[in-house]
C-alpha cells in the first residue's frame, strides 16, 4: 500500500533521512522504533508530504506521492497525529475531529464520527469542550480522533503514548489494535516498543535517519 | 577587537568624505546616519520582538528639542543640540516606556504610533512653532567653536559619525552579550524568561528607551542637517520608513541599518532624480528586488561575499 | 523538620471543569515526591498554581513560611522555586548552547560559561548544542527544557512529565542526572509522571491525583499498589492480545 | 439633546465607511498574518475602477439608478483581478517569511499602485456626484441628511453580516480558523490552504475596494486618497481585536462616534480623536475590546 | 549654444498634483517653449533668457521638506536657476539652503508672509503674493457687498495654510467688523476627504458666511457633499483659494460663492496680450484653462526672463548671478495676471492686485460676476510689517 525507495531528506546541508526504503501493505501495522533525532518525525511528515524528499520515491496505493500537494494526501486516507498535538485552540474537540471531514466535504463525517466516538469513548466526555482548556493528554487523545477521521486507510501516529496516563495508553493500545477490524493501516513511532508490544505486524528501526527492518 | 577596527575604519572614511566630497552628498551622508542611528535603536528594540511604528515620536522630539534650543533659548551649539535630543527623546522614552513596555506585537506598535501622532496633532496645533510648516535653525559653534560658514554641515558629519559608531559599538556590545540573549529570549519565550526569573518588562523597557534615545539622537542629526524641522518627522509615514530601512538591512548586523539606510536614501534620491514621475514605483520594485532575492535583508550581501571570501 | 511547601485547600475551576479541589499537601525538604493521575486530573494546574501561572480560586500556598499566592513566577522562580514543562518551553532562535548559557547567566552562576559546558555534557546534549532550539526533534526539546529548570539552583524543583518524548533507554538516565544534581544541592524535587517504573524507581512518597483531588498519598509502594490508583491511574492489566 | 441625533446619525455613516475598510483588512490579518499596507491601494483602485465604469454608464446615458450597480462591479472587478494577481503573483512566493518583511512586501506594493494609478488615470481628480445627489435628503432634526449615507449604512450592515454569517455559522469559516491556527497542520488535514489564502486575499481585496467604490461618488478621487485611509482602518482594527470582525464594528463605531461628537464640541481636537481612542482602548485592554484567544501554553 | 538650466520643482504625485503641481509644470513647459520659439508676446518676445535658451529639469516636490532639502541639494550643481515650490513648509526649509548654496531660487506659489518676514535673504525670491491678500481681500469683499453681516464661520484643512487663512480672515473680519461673532471653527484634517460630520456641525451652527480656504480634492468634496445638503444655500459660502476648482467642479459649484484665485489670474486676469497669450496656448494644448498655479508659474519664469534681460542689458555677455539679483530686486514687471512689483522682503517679495468674485452659471457655463479688484497695497502690509500685525492694527497703510 505505502512504498518509500531510497527516499533521502536533507535540511539545509544536514541529510535527514538517507535512503529510506520503507513497505506497508495494507491492513499492516508498522512500527518506527528509534532514538530521540532519529528521524521518525521527519520520516512521517515526509510521507505527509510537509516535508520534501532531495531523492527516493514515495508511492500510496500505487500512485506516485511526489507531486500531490500535502492536502490531497489527506482525501487519499491519510491521516496524521503529529507528536505535539496542534489542535485548532478556539475550537471545540468535535470541531477539530470533525475538520478533516469539512476540509474533504465528506457527506459520511456523523457515520465516522459515531465510529470515533464508539472507539474512544474517552472522547465523548470533551466533545464540547474548547481545545485549548484540555490537558495535554486529553489533547492527544483528541488529536488521534481527528487522524482518525482523515486516516481512513493509513493513519500515521507520532508518539502516540507519550505523555499518556498508563490506565489511557493502555486503553489507546486497545483503540488502535480494535482498528485492524476496519482493514487500516498503522505507522506508528515510538522510542520503544513498550507500549507497542504485541500490537505490530512489522517492526523498522531507524536510527541516524537510516531505517532498518526487525522481524 | 575586529568590532574597533570596523568602527576605526568607518569613522576615517566618513570623516574623508566630509572633507572632501561634494556638500550634496556631505549632506546625503549625514542623513543617511541620522536615520541609521535612529534604525540602530529599532534594531535594538527588535531584538525583543518589537517593531515600533511611532519612533518619529522620538525621531521629532529629538529634531524638535535641538531647533527650539537654537530658536526659542538662542543656543546654537550644535553639540549642544545633539545632547538636547538625545536627552530629551530618552526622557520621554522613559515615560512612555514605563506603559508601552507592557505591550506585544502588533499592539505595541500600533500604541506607539497612536503617541507619535498625537505630537503630530499637537505640533501641527503650535502655531507658535509654525505648524506644519515648521520652522528653521540654526547651529553657529561646536564646542563653542565658531562655525565657517558652508563648512558646517561638514562639521557636522564628522560629529555625527563619531555619535554614531559610539552608538552603534555600545550597541554592539550590549546585543552580543548576555543583554542580546536575554532580549532575543523574551522575543521567543516570555514565559520562560520570567520561569527563569528575569523580568521581560524590564528588557523592554530598557531597549525602548535606548530606542527612543538613540532616534532623539538621530532627529537631532537630522535637523542639523536639513536646517528644518516639521511636523511631518512625527507623522507615521516617517516611522514607517525607519522600520522598512530595518527591515531592509536586516537585523543581523550593527552595520546593517546603516547599510541600509544610505542605499535607501540613494535610491530614493536616484529615482526621483531620473524617474521623477515613477519614483514610488521605482523604489517599491527595488525593494521588491531586495526582498526576493536578499530574504535576510541586504545584509546578506555582505554574508554571502564573507563566505564565498 | 520545616515543610517546604504547603498548600492548603486549593480550589480551582475553569468554567466547570474543576481542576482542584480542595488540594491540600505538605512536601518536606530534600525529598523526592512524584505527582501521578490521569490525563486532565489536575497535576499540571497544581503546578501552575504554586509557580503563579495560575492563581488559586481559594486556599493558601505557603513556600517555607512565606504566602505566594498571587506573587507572579519571577518573583516565585527568584524566591527559589523553579520548574520544568510538560510542553517544553524554549527559546526557538537559539542554539541549545545559548538557551542553556542564557539560563545560567539569569540564574547568576558564577561562571556561566563553564556551567553550560557542564549541563550540555552531563545531558548528553552536546551533539545539538549548536542547533538552533526550534529544530530540535521532540525528545531533546524535553531534555533542553529540563536542564534549564536545573540552572536556577533553586529550593524546590518541579519538573513536568521530564521524561515523556525521551527515549525510552535514556528516561532513566535523564532521572539519574537531575537526581544526582537535586541530591548534591539539597533540593526538593516534585515530579509529574506517567511512567511507573520512573515513579517506583525515583521516588520517595507518590501522589495520585484524580478528577481535580488527590485519591492516594504515601509510599511508592502503597501508592502503586492502592485499589483506586490501579483502577484510576494505571488500569488494570490487561491480557495482551496474543500476537 | 437636539444635537445628539445628528451627532449619532454622522457617526454611524462615517463608522460605515470605516468599517468597510477595516473588515477586509482584518479578514486578511487575521487569516494570513498580513498587515496589508496595500489595502489602501486597493481602496484606491475601487474608487477610481467606479468612477470609470459608473462614469462610461452616465456618460453612455443609461438610467443613472444603474449607477449602483456599476460601483459594485467595479469593487468585485478589482477584488477578482487585482486581489489574485497581487496574492498570486507575489504574496505566496513571500509566506513563511516575518510579518515585518510582509509589511513591507505590501508597502512596495502600495508604492507601485500609487503610480501606476497615476500612469492610468492622472493626477486629476475624477468626480463621481450622481449616485451621491440621486437619492436626494430626508430631514433630520431640522438638517438635511443625504439619503446616500443610508444606503452605505445598510451596505456596511449587510457586509458585516454576510461576513459574520460566513466566518461563523460556517464550516469554511471554522477551516479558516485552522488556517489561522496552523498552516501546516491544515493541509495535513486535506485543506487546500493555498487555495484559502487567495479566497481571503480576494475577499479582503474586494472588501477594500467596496469601501472605495462606494465613497467615490461623495468625495474628488485624487491620488493619495489612499494614505490616509491605511492608518485610520489599522487603528480600527488594533482598537476591536486584531482578526476579529466584531471588533473591527465596534471599534469603527467608536470612532466614528467620537469623531463626529468632537467635530461638534471640540473641533481643534479632531485630528487627535482616532488616536486617542486607540490609545484610551489600549490602555484599558491591551489586546484590544475582543482579544484573540491564545492557545494553553503550558 | 549652451542652454540655461532651469530647476523646476512641483508637485507630480500626491493630492497636490492634480489641483496645482501639474498645470504648474505644464505651464513650464509650454512658457519655456514658447520663450524658445520667441513666441511669447511682447515684452518677452526676445528668444529664451536674452537670446539664450532654457532647458527645464523638473522633479517632484512630494515627500516633505526633509525630502526636498535633499532633493534641492541635488538639484543645484545639474542648474542654474531653481523655480518651484508650492508647500510653504517646503519654501521655509528651501530657502536657507539657497542661500547656504548661493543658488538664485525662486519660490513660485508657497503662501506663507513668514518667509520674508521672518528672516531675510539674498538669493530667494518670491514672486506671487503672500496668503495675507486671499483673505484680506474676501474679507473686503464680503463687508462691501453684505454690510452687516453678523457671524462667520470657517472650515479649513488642519495644516498651517489652513490655520493662517482662517487666522487672516478671521482677524481682518474683527477688524472691519468689530463685535462679529464667530460661530465654529471646523478643522478636518488634511486629505481627510469627509465632511458629513463638519458639515452638519456649520448648517446647525446658523452662521451668516462660511469661510474655506480647501484646495484641491477637499474642496472639491466639500463642495460635493455640501451642495446636495443645501451648504451654499443657506449660506454665503467664502472659497479664499477656489479658483483651480472652477475647471474640475465647472456648473457644480452652486450661484452665489465667492471665490478668490490668489491674485488676478486665472479667470481674474487682465485682458492683456500675455494674459491671452497664454490662456489660448495652454488651452489648446492642454484642453483645460489655466489656473492660478499656472498663472504663477509662468509669471516666475518671466520675472526672472525679465531680470536676466535687465541684468544683461546690451552687451553680449551672460550677466552673472549677482547681476540678475539685483536686477530682480525691487523688480516691477509684466505678468500673465498684471503687474508685479517686488514690494516687500526687501525687494524679495510681489506684492499684486487682488481680485474677488462670485460664481453664477449662466447659459449651461459657470461665469464669475460681480468682480471687485483690489490695489496691490491695499490688501498688502507695507513693507517692514508683519502681515498678523498688520490686519490686527486696522489694515491701515
Ligand atoms: N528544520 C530542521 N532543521 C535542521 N535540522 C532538523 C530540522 N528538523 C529536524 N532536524 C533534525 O533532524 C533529525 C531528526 O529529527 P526528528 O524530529 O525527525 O527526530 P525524531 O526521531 O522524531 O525524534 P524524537 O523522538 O525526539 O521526536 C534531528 O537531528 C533534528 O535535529
Ligand atoms: N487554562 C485552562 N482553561 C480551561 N481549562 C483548563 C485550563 N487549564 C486546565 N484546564 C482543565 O483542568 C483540568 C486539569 O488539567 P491539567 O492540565 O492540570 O491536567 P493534568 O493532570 O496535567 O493532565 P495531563 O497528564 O494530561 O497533562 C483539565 O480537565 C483541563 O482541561
Ligand atoms: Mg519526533
Ligand atoms: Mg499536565
Amino acid at each position: 500500500m505505502l512504498r518509500l525507495e531510497g527516499v533521502s531528506v536533507s535540511i539545509g546541508a544536514v541529510a535527514i533521512l538517507r535512503g529510506v526504503d520503507l513497505e506497508v501493505s495494507a491492513g499492516e501495522f508498522a512500527g518506527l522504533i528509534g532514538r530521540n533525532g532519529a528521524g521518525k518525525t521527519t520520516l512521517l511528515r515526509t510521507i505527509m508530504g510537509l516535508q520534501a524528499p532531495a531523492s527516493g520515491r514515495l508511492d500510496f496505493e500505487s500512485q506516485e506521492l511526489a507531486d500531490l500537494p500535502t492536502y490531497r494526501r489527506a482525501g487519499l486516507g491519510i491521516g496524521y497525529m503529529p507528536e505535539d498535538r496542534r489542535l485548532v485552540p478556539g475550537l471545540s474537540a468535535e470541531e477539530n475531529i470533525l475538520l478533516p471531514a469539512w476540509a474533504a466535504d465528506a457527506d459520511d463525517a456523523k457515520v465516522q464520527l459515531a465510529h470515533i466516538y464508539n472507539t474512544i469513548p474517552e472522547l465523548t466526555t470533551l466533545r464540547a469542550r474548547k481545545a485549548l482548556q484540555l490537558s495535554g493528554g486529553q489533547q492527544k487523545l483528541v488529536a488521534l480522533g481527528r487522524a482518525m477521521m482523515a486516516g481512513r486507510k493509513l493513519l500515521l501516529l507520532d508518539e502516540p503514548f507519550e505523555g499518556v496516563a498508563p490506565v489511557l495508553a493502555r486503553r489507546l493500545a486497545e483503540v488502535i489494535s480494535g482498528l485492524r477490524k476496519s482493514g487500516l493501516s498503522v505507522i506508528l513511532a515510538e522510542s520503544s516498543m513498550t507500549h507497542a508490544h504485541g500490537l505490530l505486524d512489522r517492526v523498522f528501526t531507524i536510527d541516524r535517519g537510516s531505517v532498518g527492518v526487525r522481524s | 577587537m575586529k568590532a574597533a577596527i570596523v568602527a576605526i575604519a568607518s569613522l576615517v572614511a566618513l570623516t574623508g568624505l566630509a572633507l572632501l566630497s561634494p556638500q550634496w552628498l556631505v549632506f546625503m551622508a549625514m542623513l543617511a546616519l541620522a536615520k541609521g542611528v535612529v534604525v540602530l535603536g529599532l534594531l535594538v528594540l527588535m531584538r525583543t520582538g518589537l517593531v515600533s511604528f511611532g519612533q518619529g515620536l522620538y525621531f521629532g522630539i529629538g529634531a524638535y528639542a535641538a531647533a527650539l534650543l537654537s530658536h526659542h533659548l538662542h543656543v546654537a551649539d550644535a553639540a549642544v543640540m545633539l545632547l538636547a535630543g538625545a536627552a530629551a527623546a530618552g526622557l520621554v522614552a522613559a515615560l512612555l516606556g514605563l506603559l508601552l513596555a507592557r505591550y506585544r506585537d502588533i499592539f505595541f506598535a500600533m500604541l506607539s504610533l497612536a503617541f507619535s501622532m498625537i505630537l503630530y496633532g499637537v505640533l501641527v496645533k503650535s502655531a507658535a512653532l509654525g505648524s506644519t510648516d515648521g520652522f528653521n535653525l540654526h547651529a553657529r559653534t561646536f564646542f563653542g567653536v565658531a562655525l565657517a560658514s558652508g563648512a558646517e554641515r561638514r562639521v557636522f558629519l564628522i560629529a555625527g559619525a563619531v555619535c554614531a559608531v559610539v552608538a552603534a559599538l555600545l550597541v554592539h556590545r550590549l546585543l552580543g552579550g548576555h543583554w542580546g540573549r536575554l532580549a532575543t529570549g523574551v522575543r521567543d519565550n516570555e514565559l520562560r524568561v520570567a520561569y527563569l526569573g528575569a523580568s521581560p518588562y524590564r528588557v523592554v523597557y530598557v531597549n525602548y528607551l535606548i530606542a527612543g534615545a538613540l532616534a532623539g539622537l538621530g532627529g537631532a542629526l537630522a535637523a542639523l542637517a536639513v536646517g528644518h524641522v516639521d511636523p511631518e518627522m512625527t507623522y507615521w509615514t516617517t516611522s514607517g520608513e525607519f522600520v522598512f530601512i530595518a527591515i531592509l538591512g536586516g537585523i543581523q548586523s550593527i552595520l546593517a541599518p546603516f547599510v541600509a539606510a544610505t542605499i535607501f536614501e540613494a535610491l530614493r534620491m536616484i529615482a526621483s532624480q531620473y524617474a521623477p514621475n515613477v519614483w514610488q514605483m521605482s523604489l517599491g520594485l527595488a525593494m521588491l528586488t531586495i526582498i526576493m532575492f536578499l530574504p535576510a535583508g541586504l545584509w546578506t550581501l555582505a554574508e554571502r561575499r564573507r563566505r564565498s571570501a | 523538620m520545616r515543610a517546604v511547601l504547603t498548600a492548603q485547600g486549593l480550589q480551582k475551576s475553569f468554567g466547570a471543569v474543576r481542576a482542584a479541589t480542595d488540594i491540600s499537601l505538605t512536601f518536606d525538604p530534600d525529598t523526592v515526591v512524584s505527582l501521578i493521575g490521569a490525563n486532565g486530573a489536575g497535576k499540571t494546574t497544581f503546578l501552575n498554581m504554586v509557580t503563579g501561572y495560575l492563581r488559586p480560586d481559594s486556599g493558601q500556598i505557603l513556600f517555607g513560611e512565606r504566602d505566594i499566592v498571587g506573587l507572579s513566577p519571577r518573583q516565585i522562580t527568584k524566591l527559589g522555586i523553579s520548574r520544568s514543562f510538560q510542553i517544553p518551553q524554549l527559546f526557538n532562535s537559539l542554539s541549545v548552547r545559548e538557551n542553556l548559557l542564557l539560563a545560567e547567566s539569569i540564574a547568576a552562576t558564577d561562571n556561566p560559561q563553564a556551567a553550560t559546558d557542564e549541563a550540555l555534557t552531563r545531558f548528553e546534549l552536546a551533539p545539538y548544542a549548536a542547533q538552533k532550539a526550534g529544530l530540535l526533534p521532540e525528545g531533546i526539546r524535553k531534555l533542553l527544557d529540563v536542564s534549564m529548570a536545573l540552572s536556577s539552583r533553586s529550593k524546590l524543583l518541579l519538573l513536568d512529565e521530564p521524561t515523556s518524548g525521551v527515549s525510552a533507554d535514556e528516561k532513566f538516565a535523564i532521572m539519574d542526572v537531575v537526581m544526582g544534581a537535586a541530591r548534591i544541592a539539597g533540593v526538593t524535587v516534585i515530579f509529574v509522571e506517567h511512567d511507573m517504573d520512573i515513579v517506583a524507581r525515583f521516588a520517595g512518597r507518590v501522589v495520585a491525583f484524580y478528577d481535580g483531588g488527590i485519591i492516594a498519598d504515601g509510599s511508592p509502594d502503597t501508592v502503586l499498589r492502592a485499589e483506586n490508583v490501579r483502577r484510576y491511574v494505571i488500569g488494570e492489566e490487561i491480557p495482551h492480545a496474543a500476537a | 439633546m437636539s444635537s445628539i441625533l445628528p451627532i449619532a446619525f454622522d457617526g454611524i455613516a462615517y463608522a460605515s465607511w470605516l468599517f468597510l475598510i477595516s473588515a477586509g483588512l482584518t479578514l486578511i490579518y487575521g487569516v494570513m498574518r498580513i498587515l496589508n499596507v496595500a489595502h489602501g491601494s486597493l481602496y484606491a483602485l475601487g474608487a477610481y475602477a467606479a468612477c470609470s465604469l459608473a462614469g462610461a454608464w452616465l456618460g453612455g446615458g443609461l438610467p443613472a439608478a444603474g449607477s449602483f450597480a456599476m460601483l459594485l462591479l467595479a469593487a468585485v472587478l478589482v477584488g477578482s483581478l487585482v486581489g489574485p494577481l497581487i496574492e498570486r503573483g507575489l504574496l505566496q512566493w513571500m509566506y513563511g517569511k516575518d510579518e515585518v518583511v510582509l509589511v513591507l512586501v505590501t508597502y512596495a506594493v502600495f508604492l507601485i499602485m500609487e503610480d501606476v494609478i497615476k500612469l492610468v488615470w492622472g493626477v486629476d481628480s475624477l468626480l463621481l456626484p450622481e449616485p451621491y445627489a440621486l437619492p436626494g435628503n430626508f430631514q433630520l432634526g431640522g438638517l438635511p441628511y443625504p439619503v446616500y449615507n443610508v444606503v452605505l449604512i445598510a451596505l456596511a450592515l449587510a457586509t458585516g453580516l454576510a461576513l459574520a454569517w460566513a466566518l461563523y455559522r460556517t464550516r469554511q469559516g471554522k477551516l479558516l480558523l485552522a488556517v489561522i491556527h496552523d498552516r501546516e497542520m491544515s493541509m495535513a488535514m486535506g485543506i487546500n490552504v493555498s487555495r484559502v489564502y487567495l479566497a481571503t486575499f480576494a475577499v479582503g481585496a474586494t472588501l477594500a475596494a467596496l469601501g472605495g467604490a462606494f465613497t467615490a461618488p461623495t468625495i474628488a478621487v485624487t491620488p493619495g486618497i489612499g494614505v490616509e485611509v491605511i492608518v485610520l482602518a489599522f487603528a480600527v482594527v488594533v482598537i476591536g481585536g486584531l482578526g476579529s470582525l466584531g471588533g473591527a464594528a465596534l471599534g469603527a463605531l467608536l470612532v466614528g462616534l467620537v469623531r463626529s461628537a468632537t467635530v461638534r464640541y471640540w473641533p481643534e481636537a479632531e485630528l487627535f480623536s482616532i488616536y486617542a481612542v486607540m490609545a484610551m482602548v489600549l490602555i484599558a485592554r491591551p489586546k484590544g475590546l475582543f482579544a484573540a484567544q491564545e492557545a494553553r501554553k503550558i | 549654444q549652451q542652454p540655461l538650466k532651469v530647476g523646476i520643482v512641483t508637485f507630480l504625485s500626491g493630492p497636490a498634483a492634480g489641483p496645482f503641481g501639474v498645470p504648474a509644470r505644464n505651464a513650464a513647459e509650454l512658457t519655456a517653449e514658447s520663450l524658445n520659439a520667441g513666441t511669447v508676446p511682447a515684452p518677452y518676445s526676445q528668444k529664451g533668457f536674452g537670446g539664450t535658451p532654457i532647458e527645464l529639469v523638473i522633479i517632484d516636490e512630494a515627500g516633505g521638506p526633509q525630502k526636498q532639502v535633499a532633493e534641492y541639494r541635488n538639484l543645484v550643481p545639474r542648474v542654474d536657476i531653481v523655480i518651484g515650490y508650492i508647500s510653504s513648509g517646503d519654501c521655509l526649509a528651501i530657502a536657507p539652503v539657497a542661500e547656504e548654496q548661493k543658488k538664485l531660487t525662486v519660490l513660485f506659489d508657497c503662501g506663507t508672509p513668514r518667509i520674508f518676514e521672518d528672516a531675510s535673504y539674498k538669493y530667494v525670491f518670491r514672486t506671487g503674493p503672500t496668503g495675507t491678500m486671499d483673505n484680506v481681500s474676501v474679507a473686503l469683499y464680503l463687508v462691501e457687498r453684505t454690510p452687516n453681516v453678523k457671524s462667520i464661520a470657517g472650515l479649513n484643512q488642519n495644516y498651517a495654510w489652513g490655520q493662517d487663512s482662517w487666522a487672516d480672515f478671521e482677524n481682518a473680519m474683527k477688524t472691519l467688523k468689530p463685535g462679529i461673532e464667530v460661530k465654529t471653527s471646523q478643522m478636518p484634517k488634511l486629505f481627510a476627504g469627509q465632511f458629513g460630520a463638519e458639515i452638519t456641525t456649520l448648517l446647525g451652527s446658523g452662521a451668516e458666511v462660511i469661510h474655506s480656504s480647501m484646495w484641491g480634492g477637499d474642496l472639491e468634496g466639500l463642495v460635493l457633499q455640501g451642495a446636495p445638503r443645501g451648504l451654499f444655500e443657506k449660506h454665503k459660502v467664502v472659497l479664499s483659494a477656489g479658483e483651480p476648482a472652477i475647471n474640475r467642479l465647472g456648473t457644480r459649484i452652486p450661484d452665489g460663492t465667492i471665490l478668490g484665485a490668489r491674485g488676478p489670474f486665472g479667470p481674474f486676469a487682465p485682458d492683456t496680450d500675455l494674459a491671452r497669450w497664454l490662456k489660448t496656448t495652454y488651452q489648446d494644448r492642454y484642453h483645460v484653462p489655466p489656473n492660478y498655479a499656472s498663472f504663477k508659474m509662468t509669471q516666475a519664469i518671466l520675472s526672472v526672463k525679465a531680470a536676466y534681460e535687465k541684468a544683461k542689458g546690451s552687451g553680449n555677455a551672460a550677466p552673472d548671478q549677482d547681476k540678475i539679483i539685483a536686477a530682480l530686486e525691487n523688480l516691477t514687471f509684466e505678468g500673465p495676471g498684471g503687474p508685479v512689483k517686488m514690494a516687500l522682503g526687501k525687494g524679495h517679495q510681489a506684492i499684486m492686485d487682488a481680485a474677488v468674485g462670485t460664481t453664477k452659471v449662466e447659459g449651461g457655463e459657470l461665469k464669475i460676476v460681480d468682480v471687485a479688484r483690489y490695489s496691490a497695497d491695499k490688501v498688502n502690509p507695507p513693507d517692514g510689517m508683519k502681515s498678523e500685525t498688520w490686519i490686527k492694527s486696522g489694515l491701515k497703510k
